[in-house]
């Protein structure tokens, strides 16, 4: 099912009504808005001191400052811009990676598929934080081995989810029509196969920023991010460390966790307002309320109104 | 109690939901069904039939409403009672069989489970076992616990069959029970549904797309169009006389064998046969030590087909037909054995390139499923027509016109932008036959290409598959399980069986005279028999 | 003491610090048994509040590994278990009698003899004896994978160990190293009527130690927590039982157990005036000396950074104050320009050397553009100095990430020399990495401390002879930054010649002079040892007020010095 | 059982897999870790004294191929070496009770929320477009949105250090493991709650939102209409059709769970101090002790390979359509 077929104008109009959706585009929107305007709206240098030590919020510092004296909004902003990019380049990079494993799977089939298949497996039965918490331990620290250690560990799942999908499309008989007009290989996988899996694509990839975005988090504060960057991770990490809870500075625990939930949570929103929108039996369910009839159960019994 | 019917529909509306308000599927639709009687409801799809049968126990899922009306079942109003007391009359005075018998059981219980499930709904007075509720639909009783997923589709209707005569109701619903069924198979269910009927006095509502199955095994029959009830008559009568022009051309659509022109053998050049196989054989799940196959789907088929002829490969689902066909185009390879079309091994389609020659194009039976849905129309033709082997490719879009209007889908610029959903279901067989003309083929291989046609249309393809052939020369070779069609349509028929061609030759002598015992019984189960509406008609084999 | 300047523990970390804490607490570290089935005899637990509780290792898969030797000892092992001669006592300066009472070097200072305590018995109740001193030394000699104080003694400057009677014991020097004499005498001693009898001591897992300390009795076992209580023959008088150990798992824990008052004795809160001292100002309390300094390290055979003036700017535009104030609470004061902290080495400060040299470690960013304007390292178009290599003075500054007083000390040191026009990125790496590229040279700037020793001898040996230079490539967790004079080397080796105490005042101030001219290294600022205490159930322990012993657990043979002086309070 | 046997075979080659990985892993990168384990916890070394305790730990300069099939020589036999922030205990001494607690801490919340969530999307699909049903994703979205450690941490400052309702860590009071009695066993709930809860509220949501996607699939699946058709009550349609099989996908995702629960719950660990392998491992990392992580490693890999494996033959149990051919 592609989106443009899931989705006619109508249940796109849907879709911008929810009000799920609604506010998981508002709390993104501002979210990346302030990351990608931080240069030019956070008041401080998010590294510099430029306050007393974890000083409670104020009109100077509307969300206080760290343990160093930094002012949090700042960092907030800018770590927002360090935590996003690298969440979206995870995001993107798995997804192609699991991409180009399916397809080249689903398409050559035979030994191709067997060995891809099995080392997906392989992938998705080793305990993930486990392994990258190795990984990362034996590289040094930074945006890139994030991105790496996180890639590597995390394309498996989209991979069989992704090869599945394409060997169903695959069994339709379009594909068959468009080998049999010659169609070479590779137009086939990227014209008639790869549109065709849109929606699954794109929902995978939002869940993909938010499993880079705490599992980006969840490495920095274990100290196997670079603490020299300032992200909502390496904030905690911070705050963490400047024992900030004991010390009763919760802002500079709260405002970077807040954010990291936040993100993750309007994503999910959005994700999974896009699910219930394409699921046709919860389409109909929204038609019967509307047309006036009250479904209180699952129980089968088909509605009689008289006056309608 | 036989003065109560076991049926009374009056005035009954349903709709569904939809964005705008309630859009009405059945208006004001009134029936009864007597005691004891077999009532046919036929229509073509859409046609709200379905719905219909449905609204009966109340089970038309939502965005379903019925919206008016009444129904009663035996005496009982099944519309104005709370659920609880509609969930008490359910199976007991009504069951009904759902199209799917694959999906209709439930994949993780055994069935004798299934068969108590329904049976513990009853009084104790029934008091009839799993076991018994087996051996009435003839399935040997140790299958008790089996899985569905153990049993054949037939098998799993009957058990379906079974619980729904479990408690004894006075009517059963089919809701087009057979359409997932081989021919062969329907006619047994049939057989055993009639004999149960005798035998125990329920009233049947048969919902089908078929009339001559109606014919048959029914004793009044209700066409249905766009939501309404056109005419309603004991099927003698229907037979001799349609009140609404809709019943009749409905009845006409079907293609029928005219048994009073012989087939003639076309004019062929033999040394130059279009397609040639020798030896051909397609094996799956070969075990490589011991060289035994799981499956031999093409067993040692050698076959030959004349240029501007169109052949019928008839067959059971599962003989084989199929992947014969499959790989005359390429799209299989065979396992040994020779294939030649137009005197060349067709290039697998693994190793094809654009505008190689290639003798041999499919069309194919799934139309909802042969088209990329997000692709348009003038896509898939455009790709086909610079795809092509030879040609001039400076005009791509005068080809791609000139294919649309061979096809009858005029005026053609109306179709170019428009996708595969925007098109009805003949329309989009005529654009895969478009697409299948592009490379200028020297044969189609037409793989049921009206099965999931509605009625009244497959009569339109096929004479178009037919004036194609005539106009372009183009030899067919034309895949079905439906002798009737196969008669009509082709000049000659080879019949499949198992892998293997067990008989061949001129379709109506084929027809006529079948001499394999798989062949009679293929045109045994043909609903109403082969020459039914025929002056002449053959008496029955 | 062992010497050398070793930047490997950076700072004792501050609480809160996962990585910084859990190094810390792997000093200690393990023994055998665990599991869940418990292993251990099933002994009667001395009641808890009879037990000094305490925060001394991390983790939760405690072994019964008593061995001494190991890299990684359990901490007990050397702080309850086994003894040293005598003890280098920081808090006062002197080096205080133990299992040895006195000691005298040769004129030729080439022997050193040392008296032992007669009255001493090992808690089998062996007597102990100068044969185990022997025992101990040679057991060194022929497994060197045995770590102590003396590891290596053999191979630089001792030749052989003598036990002239039972309580008199000869070292041998094969050249005069007076510095020798704290090796040796910190150097904690094994029974060897145990011993002889193990067959690889480097793998020995010691489940049932038998020492001279004052626990060394293993009365219940966990993999997380253990009590240790009374030799039954220790030498001197004791007012309790013995101590608890639980394997707190992070620094959060220690703060919750530590403000709740679960602990008697602990290390480290954050910011302790505010957070710790006021919930229970009576019995709260906490001691923070300082003995070591945290420097800056500059790679002084990379370009310009071999040069002094640079060195000196850079020392100039360094805000140490903020340093302090974000890793220490405060609680600390910049570093001299001798490099050595002044608490423990206050006899040896050379008030001269200090009060010439404070200008170019005190913060004078103008100054510092001066100087180097003033030697030609003139500013480029992106207001990057340039060298006279010509090459852009932009270094990278490297740390280990999560030891984060240090990354934070890092982060202040790129954003104030940028204000230089030197242009520093920090950049965060594996402790393994770190410390590869720190040991072989091969790094820019770094930071590193110097290790607390009893005199100076060590911190300029190990910061400016040309003794501790390696080539570059070539590992040594000394002299990281390559910087070697010939004059160091001369100054010291009359150092270690000379049994004189005031000659070696003299050399020492000399060599201070030599360091505040030169600036090997940088000085930031003392580093304390962190150290606090609840007196509600034990009191007796040192402070300010009462300065006997140092008040830092982690501190090697330190809490020696303490167990005799707690006492249970009164109910 | 041709399926269970092929399954088996394939979590014997993933094995074969990590533990190859989990050998080249630490050899592949630059530096001596030797050298900086040696010199990060000793002050005082020479060259002799390094090479003494290289040997002793077990690190040579052997060609890689010659250590790799010693060390699958000694994988096989249960030799992991020894540890070398706990030298010179063995590592398995090492890890010890960890293994316990770690099951049980994760056995505990994987059930729990495996459960719950089952539980609470059936309610949901059942009573779809009700309040329930409104309400319970987003809130459970927004709970499952947290990463492991923060909800950790906040759950560890409020119940356990601030209200004091829970232990602050540990995974019993005494020195000794407590006796299985009453009090025992309480003791050790006590101090499982917190960590278990955490894991339970973050895991929830998928559980939840999986069974509820899930049985609305079923719902409208041809056998449920069959069940209503036979007039079935409502409770029983539920149960004995509709819960039955949605639990499938569910169950099949119990053995990713698994996995998922390992990584969460190494983080809740370390925030609870719960004493199990997560916490060790982190312990290892950061005390670059190499022998120690690389069986910690294979201990969670193996668990979770076999957790997979225990999953696959309940869901051949569960599934009779598994049973004759297809994959799961």
């Amino acid at each position: 099912m592609s989106l443009s077929e899931t989705f006619g104008a109508k249940a796109r109009r849907q879709l911008l009504g929810s009000i799920p959706v609604t506010v998981g585009l508002v709390i993104l929107g501002a979210l990346v808005a302030a990351s990608v305007l931080a240069q030019v709206i956070a008041p401080y240098n998010p590294k510099r001191a430029t306050g007393g030590i974890n000083e409670p919020p104020s009109l100077a510092h509307l969300f206080g400052t760290t343990g160093q004296g930094q002012d949090v909004l700042s960092q907030f902003l800018y770590g927002g811009q360090n935590t996003l990019w690298v969440a979206f380049s995870i995001a993107v990079l798995t997804t192609l990676l699991a991409l180009v494993v399916a397809l080249t799977a689903a398409y050559f089939r035979g030994w191709v598929d067997d060995v891809l298949t099995l080392v997906t497996n392989v992938f998705l039965v080793i305990p993930g934080l486990p392994l990258v918490v190795v990984l990362a331990a034996f590289l040094p620290p930074g945006p890139l081995t994030m991105i790496m250690v996180l890639t590597i560990t995390g394309w498996a799942f989209g991979a069989r989810l992704f090869r599945s999908q394409a060997l169903s499309l695959r069994e339709r008989e379009f594909i068959a029509a468009a080998e049999d007009v010659g169609e070479s290989r590779w137009r086939i996988v990227a014209i008639e196969l790869l549109p065709n899996m849109g929606s699954v694509v794109a929902a995978y990839f939002v869940n993909q920023v938010i499993f880079a975005i705490t599992a980006q988090a969840s490495l920095e504060f274990l100290g196997l991010g670079d603490g020299g960057q300032i992200t909502w991770g390496s904030m905690l990490f911070w705050a963490q460390n400047s024992s900030a809870l004991i010390r009763g500075a919760w802002w500079t625990f709260v405002v970077p966790g807040m954010a990291i939930a936040l993100t993750a949570f309007s994503l999910a929103l959005i994700n999974n307002a896009v699910d219930e929108i394409g699921n046709p039996r919860l389409r109909a369910d929204r038609l019967l309320r509307r047309a006036g009839v009250r479904k209180p159960s699952a129980t089968l019994m088909t509605p009689v109104k008289r006056d309608a | 109690m036989l003065d109560v019917p076991a049926l009374d529909i009056v005035d009954l509306s349903v709709g569904y939901a939809g964005e705008n308000g309630i859009i009405p599927a059945v208006d004001r639709v009134s029936f009864n069904i007597a005691a004891g009687e077999f009532m046919g409801l036929a229509g073509e799809s859409g046609c709200g039939k379905s719905t219909i049968a449905q609204s009966i126990l109340r089970l038309l899922r939502a965005p379903g409403i019925i919206t008016g009306g009444e129904i009663r079942i035996a005496g009982n109003d099944m519309l104005s009672q709370d659920d609880n007391a509609v969930r008490a009359l359910r199976w007991r005075t009504a069951s009904i069989v759902l199209q799917n018998s694959l999906t209709s059981l439930n994949p993780v219980k055994r069935i004798a489970w299934q068969l108590q499930e329904a049976l513990n709904r009853g009084t104790s007075a029934v008091g009839r076992t799993p076991a018994e509720l087996l051996q009435m639909v003839d399935i040997d009783p140790k299958r008790l616990r089996a899985y569905p997923h153990e049993l054949s589709g037939g098998q799993r209707q009957r058990v379906v069959i079974a619980m729904a005569l479990a408690l004894e109701p006075k009517l059963i619903i089919l809701d087009e029970p057979t359409t997932a069924l081989d021919v062969i198979v329907q006619q047994e269910i049939f057989v055993t549904v009639k004999a149960l009927q005798r035998q125990m006095g329920f009233a049947v509502l048969l919902i089908t797309h078929d009339l001559p199955l109606l014919f048959e095994v029914a004793d009044r029959i209700a066409v249905m169009r766009d939501g309404r009830i056109v005419e309603t008559a004991p099927v003698p009568r229907f037979r001799q006389h349609q009140e609404h022009p809709y019943s009749r051309a409905l009845l006409t659509a079907s293609p029928k064998v005219d048994f009073t022109t012989p087939s003639v053998a076309r004019p062929k050049s033999v040394a130059h046969p279009v397609l040639e196989t020798a030896h051909l054989t397609k094996a799956y799940g070969t075990n490589p030590l011991t060289g035994r196959s799981a499956l031999v789907a093409v067993n040692d088929v050698s076959f030959r087909l004349a240029s501007g002829e169109i052949v019928a490969l008839v067959g059971a689902s599962g003989s084989g037909k199929s992947t014969f066909g499959r790989i005359v185009t390429g799209l299989t390879r065979p396992s040994s054995g020779d294939v030649l079309v137009d005197g060349r091994t067709p290039v697998p389609v693994s190793r094809r390139r654009p505008h190689q020659p290639r003798a041999a194009q499919m069309v194919f039976q799934d139309v909802y499923g042969s088209l990329n849905p997000l692709h348009t129309i003038g896509h898939h033709l455009r790709r086909a027509v610079i795809s092509a082997p030879g040609g001039d490719k400076t005009d791509v879009e005068g080809r791609v016109a000139a294919l649309l209007t061979e096809v009858g889908l005029t005026p053609t610029a109306s179709y170019l932008d428009r996708r595969p959903h925007e098109l009805s279901g003949g329309q989009r067989q005529r654009v895969g036959l478009a697409r299948a003309l592009a490379a200028s083929p020297k044969l189609l291989v037409a793989d049921e290409p009206v099965s999931m046609l509605d009625v009244s249309i497959r009569r339109d393809i096929l004479n178009l598959i037919a004036r194609l052939r005539d106009e372009q020369g183009v030899a067919v070779l034309y895949i079905t399980h439906d002798v009737v069609s196969a008669g009509y349509i082709a000049d000659r028929i080879a019949v499949m069986h198992r892998g293997q061609i067990v008989e061949e030759g001129l379709a109506k002598a084929v027809l006529a005279n079948p001499q394999h015992a798989c062949t009679r019984q293929l045109i045994a189960a043909v609903p109403g028999g082969l020459g039914l509406e025929t002056p002449n008609p053959v008496p029955a084999s | 003491m062992h010497t050398n300047s070793v930047p490997k523990q950076p700072s004792p970390g501050l609480i809160g610090r996962l990585r910084t804490s859990l190094r810390a607490l792997a000093l200690g570290a393990l023994a055998s048994v665990s599991a869940f089935a418990v292993t251990a005899p099933a002994l009667a637990e001395v009641p808890l509040d009879q037990l000094v509780r305490i925060v001394a290792e991390g983790g939760n898969s405690f072994t019964r590994t008593f061995n001494p030797f190991s890299p990684t000892a359990r901490w007990v092992s050397t702080r309850t278990m086994y003894e040293p001669l005598m003890i280098q006592n920081y808090a006062t300066g002197k080096l205080d009698p133990w299992l040895a009472t006195a000691y005298e070097w040769s004129a030729d200072a080439l022997s050193l003899t040392v008296t032992l305590r007669d009255d001493v018995k090992w808690s089998d109740g062996q007597p102990f004896s100068a044969d185990d001193v022997k025992f101990t030394f040679e057991l060194m000699k022929a497994n060197p994978g045995l770590i102590g104080p003396a590891s290596g003694a053999f191979g630089q400057y001792l030749a052989s160990v003598e036990a002239v009677d039972a309580k008199t014991v000869k070292f041998t020097f094969s050249s005069t190293y007076t510095p020798g004499l704290y090796s040796l005498v910190d150097q904690f001693i094994v029974p060897q009527h145990v011993w002889k009898d193990v067959a690889d001591p480097v793998t020995f897992e010691n489940p049932d130690p038998v020492g001279t300390g004052p626990f060394t009795t293993i009365d219940a076992f966990g993999t997380d927590r253990y009590q240790v209580t009374k030799n039954p023959n220790y030498w001197q008088p004791l007012n309790i039982e013995g101590v608890f150990v639980q394997g707190f798992n992070g620094n959060d824990q220690v703060s919750a157990a530590t403000l709740s008052g679960n602990l008697d004795w602990g290390g480290l809160v954050p910011d302790p005036d505010v957070t710790f001292v006021p919930l229970d100002p009576e019995h709260f309390g906490y001691w923070w000396p300082r003995t070591s300094v945290v420097l800056l390290l500059a790679n002084t055979t990379d370009g310009a950074l071999g040069d002094p003036v640079v060195r000196k700017a850079m020392s100039m535009a360094l805000d140490r104050q903020r340093m302090i104030n974000t890793g220490v609470w405060g609680k600390s004061v910049a570093a001299n320009a001798t490099g050595l902290p002044e608490a423990p080495f206050k006899d040896w400060l050379d008030a001269k050397v200090i009060a010439d040299g404070a200008s170019w470690v005190s913060i004078d960013p103008d100054a510092a553009n001066k100087m180097l304007d003033d030697a030609g390292y003139t500013k480029g178009a992106d207001g990057v100095r340039v060298g006279k290599d010509g090459k852009p003075l932009k270094y990278d500054i490297i740390v280990p990430s999560g030891w984060n007083d240090w990354v934070s000390a890092c982060q202040i040191v790129a954003e104030n020399l940028k204000d230089i026009g030197i242009d520093v990125t920090l950049r965060t790496t594996t402790a393994d990495s770190w410390t590869n590229s720190t040991f072989t040279g091969q790094f820019q700037l770094s930071l590193g401390t110097a290790q607390r020793t009893a005199t100076p001898f060590e911190f300029y040996r190990n910061n400016m002879a040309t003794t501790s230079v390696k080539p570059v490539g070539e590992a040594s967790p000394n002299n990281q930054q390559r910087y070697g004079d010939p004059k160091v080397d001369e100054l010291l080796a009359k150092f270690a010649a000379s049994t004189d105490a005031a000659e070696q005042k003299a050399i020492i101030a000399e060599l201070e002079g030599m360091f505040s001219a030169a600036a090997p290294a940088i000085p930031l600022y003392e580093q304390p040892d962190w150290g606090l205490y609840n007196t509600r159930r034990f009191t007796g322990f040192p402070n300010e007020q009462d300065p006997y012993a140092p008040l830092s657990l982690q501190m090697t043979n330190g809490p020696l010095l303490v167990w005799p002086h707690l006492a249970r309070r009164a109910e | 059982m041709y399926y269970i046997a092929k399954r088996l075979a394939f979590y014997v080659l993933a094995a074969f897999v990590a533990i190859t990985v989990n050998f080249f892993l630490p050899r592949l990168t630059p530096g001596d870790p030797a050298s900086t384990i040696v010199a990060t916890y000793s002050t005082s070394l020479n060259a002799e004294s390094l090479a003494a305790l290289k040997a002793a730990y077990g690190l040579t300069d052997e060609p890689l191929l010659q250590q790799y099939l010693t060390y699958l020589g000694n994988v096989l036999r249960g030799d992991f070496g020894r540890s070398l922030s706990n030298f010179p205990a063995p590592v398995m001494a090492v890890i010890g009770a960890g293994f316990g607690w770690s099951i049980l801490l994760g056995l505990t919340s994987v059930l729990l929320s495996f459960v719950l969530g089952s539980v609470l999307g059936a309610i949901a699909a059942w009573r779809r477009g009700g309040w329930f049903d409104k309400l319970t994703p987003p809130v459970l979205l927004f709970l499952g949105s947290f990463p492991y450690f923060f909800l950790a941490l906040l759950l560890f400052y409020v119940f356990c250090f601030k209200l004091g309702w829970f232990p602050m860590g540990n995974a019993y009071s005494s020195v000794n493991p407590p006796a299985l009695n009453l009090a025992g066993v309480g003791d050790i709930l006590m101090h499982l709650i917190a960590p278990a809860f955490t894991i339970v509220l973050v895991s929830l949501g998928p559980w939840t939102l999986n069974m509820r996607n899930a049985m609305i699939g079923v719902l409208s699946e041809d056998y449920l209409t069959l069940a209503e058709a036979k007039g079935l009550q409502p409770r029983r349609v539920l149960l004995s059709h509709a819960v039955r099989t949605a639990l499938l996908p569910n169950i099949t995702a119990l053995g990713a769970a698994v996995g998922a629960v390992f990584s969460g719950q190494l983080l809740t660990e370390i925030v609870f101090t719960y004493p199990g392998l997560g916490y060790s491992l982190m312990r290892a990392v950061s005390a670059v002790d190499y022998p120690l992580m690389q069986a910690l490693f294979l201990i969670i890999t193996l668990s979770v390979l076999a957790a997979n494996f225990f999953v696959d033959t309940l869901y051949v149990l569960l599934d009779p359509r598994v049973r004759t051919g297809g994959e799961a």
